[in-house]
This record gives C-alpha cells, structure tokens and sequence, in this order.
C-alpha cells in the first residue's frame, strides 16, 4: 500500500503542478480559444490530480501531512498544500517555468502523448480506481494532445518566428524528455504487482506518435543530451528544479496561512 | 432585383424598425437599423465584453493561490467562463461589422471602457467570494433585463450568459459562507472584503437616473429596460436579507427597511471616487490596461503564424 | 502606545517592503557595482525595518501576531511573516514590481528623498529609540538618495533609450507620490504628541529637492494625476496593490511552513 | 632608452621570472612572464570570478524567502560578498590584460567555465546553510595556499576573499546547528541537504590526482601549491568533526578513520556525473547561463548610458 499510495502520488503529482503551470496562462494566451482550452486542459488534470491524491491517501494514510487537531483540511488539499518540494514526485517536465506559447504547446504534447500512453496501460489496472481514474483519463489526454498536436503543426508551419520559436521551445524541454521513462522502484514494483505500469514500456509507443507529429510538421527530432539529477535522482525523488519551491510558495500560501480554516 | 434601383426610403425602414421595437421583438444584424443605434449597441456590446475580459484579471490572480483544490477547479472554471462570455460578446459584436481585433485595440488604446469595477484590487481570497455575491450579483440585475433587448444576438448572449452568472454568484455566497463557518480570521476576512467591495458594487449600477443622459434614448430603443436607480434598489433589497444570513455587516449606516416602501433605504456612493475611477485614475486602470496589452501583444506571433498557415493550407487546397 | 506602535508598522514596513524589492536585482543588475549598490540600500532598509517592528512590538505587544504555543520565534519575524496583506502599512510606492533599472532608480530617488526629510524631523522625536533609529537613518538614507540621484543624472544624459526608459518609469510612479503626504490619523496623532512626524510637513523640503534634481537632469515634473484608493484608503490603511500579497507569499512561505522553526 | 633597441633576451627575462618563482617571490602586472603562464592565470582568476557571479544566483534565490530577518541580512549580506569577489577578481584578470566585458562575453558564451558545484540546485533553506558549511568550506581549503600563489593581484585578491569565505563559512554552520537545535522537520531538511551536497562538494577538488594532466606545471608555477586529493584529504578530515558535533551523517559508508594513516579514508564520488555536469548537463547550467545572459543583456542599455554620459562630461570638461 505504501508503494501503491507514492505512485498514486506521482501521477498526482505530475498532473497537479502542470495544471498549476497551464493555469498560469489564464487572462495570458495568444487569444482567448487558446486561453479558454489552457483552462480546460489545467482542469482536466487537476481532476485527475485529486482523485489520484485521494487515492494515495486512502492507501496509506501516513504519508498524508499532520495538521494541527481540529483541522478541516481534507486529505487531498493535506497532500497539496502542506507537502515541501522535496516530498513531490512530479517529473521535472511538468514544473518547469512555461516559457513561451511554443514551449507549453511543445510540453503540452511531450506530457499529453507521455501520459496518455502510461493510462492506456492504466486502465487494465487491478487497481480498480486507478483503473477508472485511467479510462477516463484517456478521452481527456486525446484532446490534449491533439490540441498541442494541431497547435505544433501550425506554428511548424507558420511564420519563421513561429516555427525558430518551436523549435527553441522542444529543445529547451527534451532534456527532460528521459526522465519520463526512467523507470523507479516505485513503479517497478507496482507494475510487477499488476497495478502500475512500467514507463520504459511505453517509450516506443510514444516515440512513435511523437516521430509522426515531427515528421508531419517537419520538425527534427532534437539531438541534445538528458539533463541530470542530483545524484541520480531526479523529480521521482523529490529532487526538482529550483522552480518548483517558488511554484509551491505561491500555491501553498493561502492554505498554510490558514492550516485550522475552511474553504 | 436590385436593391439600389429600388432603394426603400429611409423613412420606411425607421418606420420599420421603431414598430418591431415597439412590438418588443429583435433586431436582428440583416435588418436596417438607425446608425446612432447601431453606435449604441457596439459601444455596449463591447464594453460588456471588455468587462468579461478584463474582470478575469482580478480572479484569476487567485487561481494560482486557491487554498483548496475544489476551490481551484470552481475558480478556474469560472474565469474560463468569463473568457467564454467574452467570446459570445465579442461575436454579438461582429454582427454588427466590427471584429475582435478592432475591439481589442479600442481597449488597450483606452477609447473603449469596462465596468469600472475591475479597477479594484483584489486582496485576499475571501474577494473571490465577494465578487461572486456581490459583483456577479449586481451584473445579473444589470443583465436580467438584457434578455430581452431589442438586438437579437445580444439578447441570445445574455440568455446563456445570466445562467452561468446566476452560478458563479451562487459558488460566491458559498465560499463566504463556508469562510464564515471557519476560523475568526476567515470572517475577518470575509467582512474586511465586503466592507471594500458593497459601495462598488452599488456604483456599477451607474451614475443616479437625474445624472444619467443617456438613459432616456436607451430605453426608447429596448437596449435599456429599467432605470439605473431602479436596478440599484432591485440590488440592494436582494443582497441585505442574504447579507444578514451570511452574518455580514454592510458599511452603510442609512441602510435601514422603509415600512412604506417595501423596500431598503440606503446611502449614496461617493460618487467623485467613481468619476475618478472612470476617468482612468482608480486603483488598478493602468494594470489592467497594461496586462492586456502585454498579453496582447506577446500573442501577435502567434495569431499571425495561425493565419499564415490558413492562408497557405488553403492555397493549398486550392492548388 | 496603540497608536505608536501602528506608526512603528508603518514606518518599518515601508523599509521592509522595499528592501524586499530591492534585493530582487541581486545577481539581477546591470553590472556588479549596481548589485552590490542595491544590495546595500536593501540591507540599510533591512535594519531600519527589523529597529521598528521591533519598537512597535514593544510598544503594544497586542499588535504582534499569535503563534502555537512553545514557538521560538520573535517577534519582529512574527510581524515581518505572519501578517497578511491588509495588515501592513506600507506606502504603495514600496511595493511595487520594479519595473526596470530606471523605474528603480526613479523609486529609489522618491523614497529615499521623502524617508530622508522625514528621519531628519524623526530624529528629534521624544521617543528615544526612534530618535536614534532616525539618526542613524539619515546617513544611510542620504547615500541612498545620492545614489538614485546620481544615476538619475545619468540616464537622463545618458543616452536617448535610457532617458525613454527614466521619463517612463518616474511617470509610472509619480501616481503614488501623493500618497507620501497624506496624513494619516495615526501619524496626526504621534506628531501632536511629538513622537512622530505629520509627513504633510515635509512635503516642501521634499518637492524642493526633487525640482532641483529634475532640473539639473532636464527631466520635466510628471503632470499625472494621483492614483486613488479605495474608498479613500491605501497603504496606510492595508489597502494595497495586487502586487503585495504576492510579494509576501513568497516573502513568507518558508517562515510559515515551519511555525515552530528556529532559524 | 628604447626598448626595441635594446632589448632584454627572451632567455634572460624568462630565468628571471624563474627565479622569482623559486623565491617564492610575487609575480606583478608589469613583470615579464611566459605566455602560457598569463594564458592559464587568465582562465583560472576568469573561472575563478565567474564562479564567484554565478554562485550568486543558488543562494540568491532564496534571499526573497529567508524565514527570518536576520537570516535575510545575513544571506543578503553573503551573495552581496561573493558580488565583491566578483570585483576583485576581474581586476585581478584586468591587469593580465583583459576586460570584465570580455571575460563575461566568454562566460555567457559558454567558453569559460565556473565551478561545477554552481550546476546543483538549491532545494530548501537548509541548502543556504550547507553552501556555507561544505561548499565554502571547500572552497577555503582549494584558496588559502592560493593567498601565495605566485601572481600578486590574485593571491592579494585570495586573501581578502578567504577572509570573508571564513566568516560565510561559520555563518552557514551556525544556520545548520540552529535547525538542528529546532524541529523534527528543519533536522530532516539539513540531513536531507548534506545528502544532497557531501559528494559534489567533494568534486570541487577536481578529479583524482592520476586523471588531472595540468596539476604539474600548475605546481612548477606556483599558481597550485597542492594536488587535488592532497586538498581533498583536509576538507574530509577537517569535516568529519564538524559533521559529528552537528548531529548529521555523511552519506558515506566507506567514511572512516585511519589510525595509520591519522586521516580519515573515504569513498570516490561518482566521477562520471562530474563529468557529465563539467560537459553542460548537470541540472541547472543551462539555467545558470540563461540567467546570467538575461541578467547581462537587459543591463546593456543601462552600460551604454553610463558610457555615453561618461564620454559627454568629460568632453564636456575639454570643452
């Protein structure tokens, strides 16, 4: 249950500080279409965030935060909001600053097309939450990367800002690309149990969605290096970027002002 | 047939138009209709979508901040709702020949105006619960009316617009009530908000009706039903009976029920701070405008690389 | 003793607010002697804050923020974490985003020449400690200004971008100069008893210094009208810009995660 | 005299930059001295100011965040010191002849390098304790024999510099020892950091002795006056105490004491990451430069304005 609740916590994790991150495009984007679906694809995963804190909750009540007695705060928010950055286990793709719309057009589709692939498997969980929260994460993750998908074609193709913008933007994010299927003990464990999967599984699925939308736009396939970790772990670890302290102090302060309050 | 061969005489087509207002029914963008009203309607059309655009601003500040993930899904959903209704307004307004990015520019130029309630600052997050009484709840006093006016794809926009602001001030109410039910400091709060937020909500009802000019012809036309004073007192009886349940003060002395009546008493704003707001010096006139056109303006590479691969998609297809 | 510990939060929060501001350029600057410039006034303005708060919590221990019980920690870190917003009196001129380097230097100028008449009154305040904080005050504030005064100088002269770029951003500000001036009751009261300084009182000493800046650099006087608050309140009053409360999440995130830490 | 015509031989000024040497005598700016003898001292005293800029911004980040005020004084004070260093050492490479422009130019190219240390993130507080304590405190042990290298302006530079380093040294312990003294979560959050940082501070002594070719002549010049693993040997030797008195373990299980040798024997850290972060992947050098380039070009126009105004009053003063 232990090993169940810190992956639960993973892909929690992931979707919740990216959906953090593709909010901040709120009142920002290029155009309001674009404002309006950075927001549904934010909620969607905010709604797979929370059922998937919740479920790492109820499989192991001890990792879920301590709070003062009489504190209302729910289990889910506990995890959110009163975690430290070293306790996350989102790989570093999902926190990285947004950059430009290139950029989160270029991690939207890396992320979407990642993820999709790991709940396809999910789905066929024994797990029997996971395994719904996984079905119905895959009609959600097929429009995010086909929305990233058509937005990548178009500024491949559009201007030649567009496109040296594109392109700058995957290659700022492909280091990154390697941690998505470097597989953890954590995940190697629940896969073997038949309740996660194995991400080095899905690399050639993905590899092969992402080789088609590359090639479709023209667009080569970055040839730069892995970025490291720190000591050979990285996000699953706990061990992030320095942008994910900053993002936490933001979304955490109100809650931790208030650690007895209701909302 | 050709129209300018036979052209019907204007006075025909005014003839026309005042009787299907007079019938209460819509104009629609084929129809003729007088310039001056034409001018009317863009002007208020636009600044309506203005307004949904620029008050995602003061919300969405807390987005990032919501202290709890529920709250984060209700909020960001409902400034994506905003976003939605600019959308509606933005294309009620093409109707009537005038497109999005033309609009956009009269905004960040400061030639077109917003409700000037966005000029306030939002300061803690018991606001989001404020503006969602208070705030969505005087625009659907506004915008009630708004169902039925004379143009017709305003009239279908505020429709679906009211519903989903009848919501938002609904989830509003609540966040303050469940702040209410929490912490002292959490009513501190809500009260601290309320106190900054009742008089500018009673100002979005615009200036009193004897300092109102426009008033008249507006509602001669069906873009206006009622009087600003009289949505103002609509406002107000609504809002004291939920303010008691909710345990809040409002900052209003005069505030007291006239027997006679049938309805509240009530101070007036101070309406030289609303002049000054309106007139570009409020808290918060040059953030807004200045997000805008930032947010504006670092998009333009982006909505040109759309257009130039639409344009070569199509020659494309063409070829 | 209310009242003068309220005008000790006002005074203090000004410097603590604009010191945080401040120490956003660290390794940020135009060059390193610019670094090390802001870093400086940041940390004078550093302890001007930490004096004050400290004398407010002495003068009225009730004003100082409530902990759990066995916290260690002090009270002017209870002041300087674990207030929000609305309770912090800070002109809106400190809190600010800054802008640019010019937009800073321009803060920089109107500040320190406004806190620099005001401390030259304060320091023969019938309150010892803030006559001394004020003395002390008055040398570092005078380098402060010098510095500001310098470089304004220069990016008027300077070239065509950087004058653009100095008008811009004294005009950016110069809205929330009126605020500088306007008393407060609270600091009505402290001057009548002689303790503090009605700042209406040195609004000549301080236009006059201005004007003579302005004209030694060619720079017109803005014609910008003030920036109102709201209902007629401000910074004073913990009315402030959207801007504070995100300085301050950051500003005390890691302080309010550990309640009961020792630093 | 001219000096063209009567020039001092090659071999005679070389012998006496040799002598000065064996004396243990300071090279200065205006002394003869081998090219390749400049050429290394300018890449070592850059690389070493460099690392000076760049180590600003792991610690830096967390000035905005320092949980009390006196710890913001304190570390605003620290980053502010290293900006000092900063100074002295790009004075020091000016008088080899090249400019700070230049020398940052290389920097922000990428084709002079800082210390790798720099390339780890800092992750919380605790990280502003651990730099002090084992990143300074390793950087001290690699500096103090440089307060006599051969070259004046640097080991003048070094001393000022290893005073102030000891000094942010202390200061980091004392921050560990106080969360120590704290609670259960501040004594996780420092283990948890020296976890994370034993083993590249122990890389700051460059690779092991048989694996660094330049360690020779380095030596022979007087510009390093120990080999990496002699340095290497004191940092662990005089760490081990200091780590025992703080309550923290190493995250070493080879880390023990040799009664024969009187030192403590220790494992190797993993070369092949130091490696891999010297080569640019490490996790933040991408980060590093792109805000050290951001930092350098937004203040372009700032330069430009001081030079202008420079060059306008002192043509001003001719006139």
């Amino acid at each position: 249950p232990a090993d169940l609740a810190t992956y639960c916590l993973m892909l929690g994790d992931d979707a919740l500080v990216l959906s953090q991150r593709l909010a901040e495009w709120t009142s920002n984007a290029p155009d309001l279409e674009e404002d309006i679906a950075f927001a549904n694809i934010a909620l969607d995963l905010l709604g797979q965030a929370r059922l998937l804190l919740a479920r790492a909750a109820a499989a192991d009540p001890t990792q879920v935060p301590a709070l003062p007695a009489g504190s209302p705060v729910p289990d889910e928010d506990r995890l959110a909001f009163f975690r430290d950055g070293t306790a996350l286990r989102n790989v570093r793709l999902a926190e990285l600053p947004n950059g430009d719309f290139a950029q989160t057009v270029a991690r939207v589709l890396l992320f979407a097309t990642w993820r999709l692939a790991l709940f396809e498997e999910l789905a066929r969980s024994r797990d029997a939450v996971l395994a719904a929260v996984a079905a119905k994460g895959v009609k959600e993750l097929t429009y995010h990367r086909d929305f990233a998908g058509r937005w990548f074609l178009v500024l491949a193709r559009g201007t030649e800002e567009s496109r040296r913008r594109l392109v700058a933007g995957l290659e700022a994010l492909w280091p990154y690309r390697a941690e998505l299927f470097a597989t953890h003990d954590v995940e190697r464990a629940v896969a073997g149990a038949g309740v996660g999967v194995d991400p080095a599984d899905v690399a050639d699925t993905v590899d092969a969605v992402l080789d088609r939308v590359l090639e479709t736009s023209g667009v080569e396939r970055p040839d730069v290096p892995p970025r490291a970790g720190v000591l050979g772990r990285a996000g699953r670890d706990g061990r992030h970027t320095e942008a994910l302290s900053l993002l936490l102090a933001e979304m955490q302060s109100v809650a931790r002002a208030h650690p007895l309050g209701q909302w | 047939m050709s129209v300018a061969a036979n052209p019907v005489p204007e006075s025909l087509l005014e003839e026309r138009f005042e009787a299907t207002i007079a019938r209460k029914d819509r104009i629609e963008p084929r129809d003729w209709m007088p310039e001056a009203y034409r001018r009317t309607l863009v002007r208020q059309v636009a600044q309506h979508a203005h307004s949904e655009i620029i008050g995602m601003q003061p919300e969405g500040a807390w987005i990032g901040r919501a202290p709890s993930l529920r709250r984060k899904a209700i909020l960001l959903a409902k400034v994506q709702d905003e976003a939605g209704h600019g959308l509606y307004l933005y294309s009620a307004a093409e109707t009537l020949g005038v497109s999005r990015d033309e609009l956009t520019e009269l905004l960040i130029s400061g030639r077109q105006k917003y409700s000037s309630i966005f000029n306030y600052p939002t300061l803690s997050y018991a606001d989001v619960g404020t503006i969602g009484w208070l705030v969505d709840g005087a625009a659907i006093c506004n915008q009630v009316p708004l169902c039925r006016t004379s143009f017709g794809p305003y009239g279908r926009a505020m429709i679906r617009i009211c519903k989903e602001e009848s919501f938002h001030q609904r989830q509003g109410y609540e966040l303050l009530l469940t702040m209410m039910r929490g912490t002292a400091e959490q009513r501190a709060m809500v009260q601290e908000s309320v106190d900054r937020f009742w008089w500018p909500s009673l100002m979005m009802f615009g200036p009193p009706d004897d300092a109102s000019p426009n008033t008249a012809r507006s509602m001669a036309w069906g873009v206006k039903t009622h009087t600003n004073d009289e949505l103002r007192q609509r406002f107000v009886d609504m809002t004291v009976p939920q303010a008691d349940a909710l345990g809040v003060t409002l900052p209003d002395p005069d505030l007291a029920w006239n027997e006679e009546r049938g309805s509240y008493d009530f101070g007036q704003p101070d309406w030289d701070e609303l002049w000054a707001v309106v007139a570009g010096d409020g808290p918060c006139n040059a953030q807004r405008v200045a997000h805008r056109t930032r947010a504006w303006s670092e998009g333009a590479w982006v909505r040109e690389a759309a257009l130039a691969y639409a344009a070569r998609e199509s020659a494309g297809h063409e070829a």
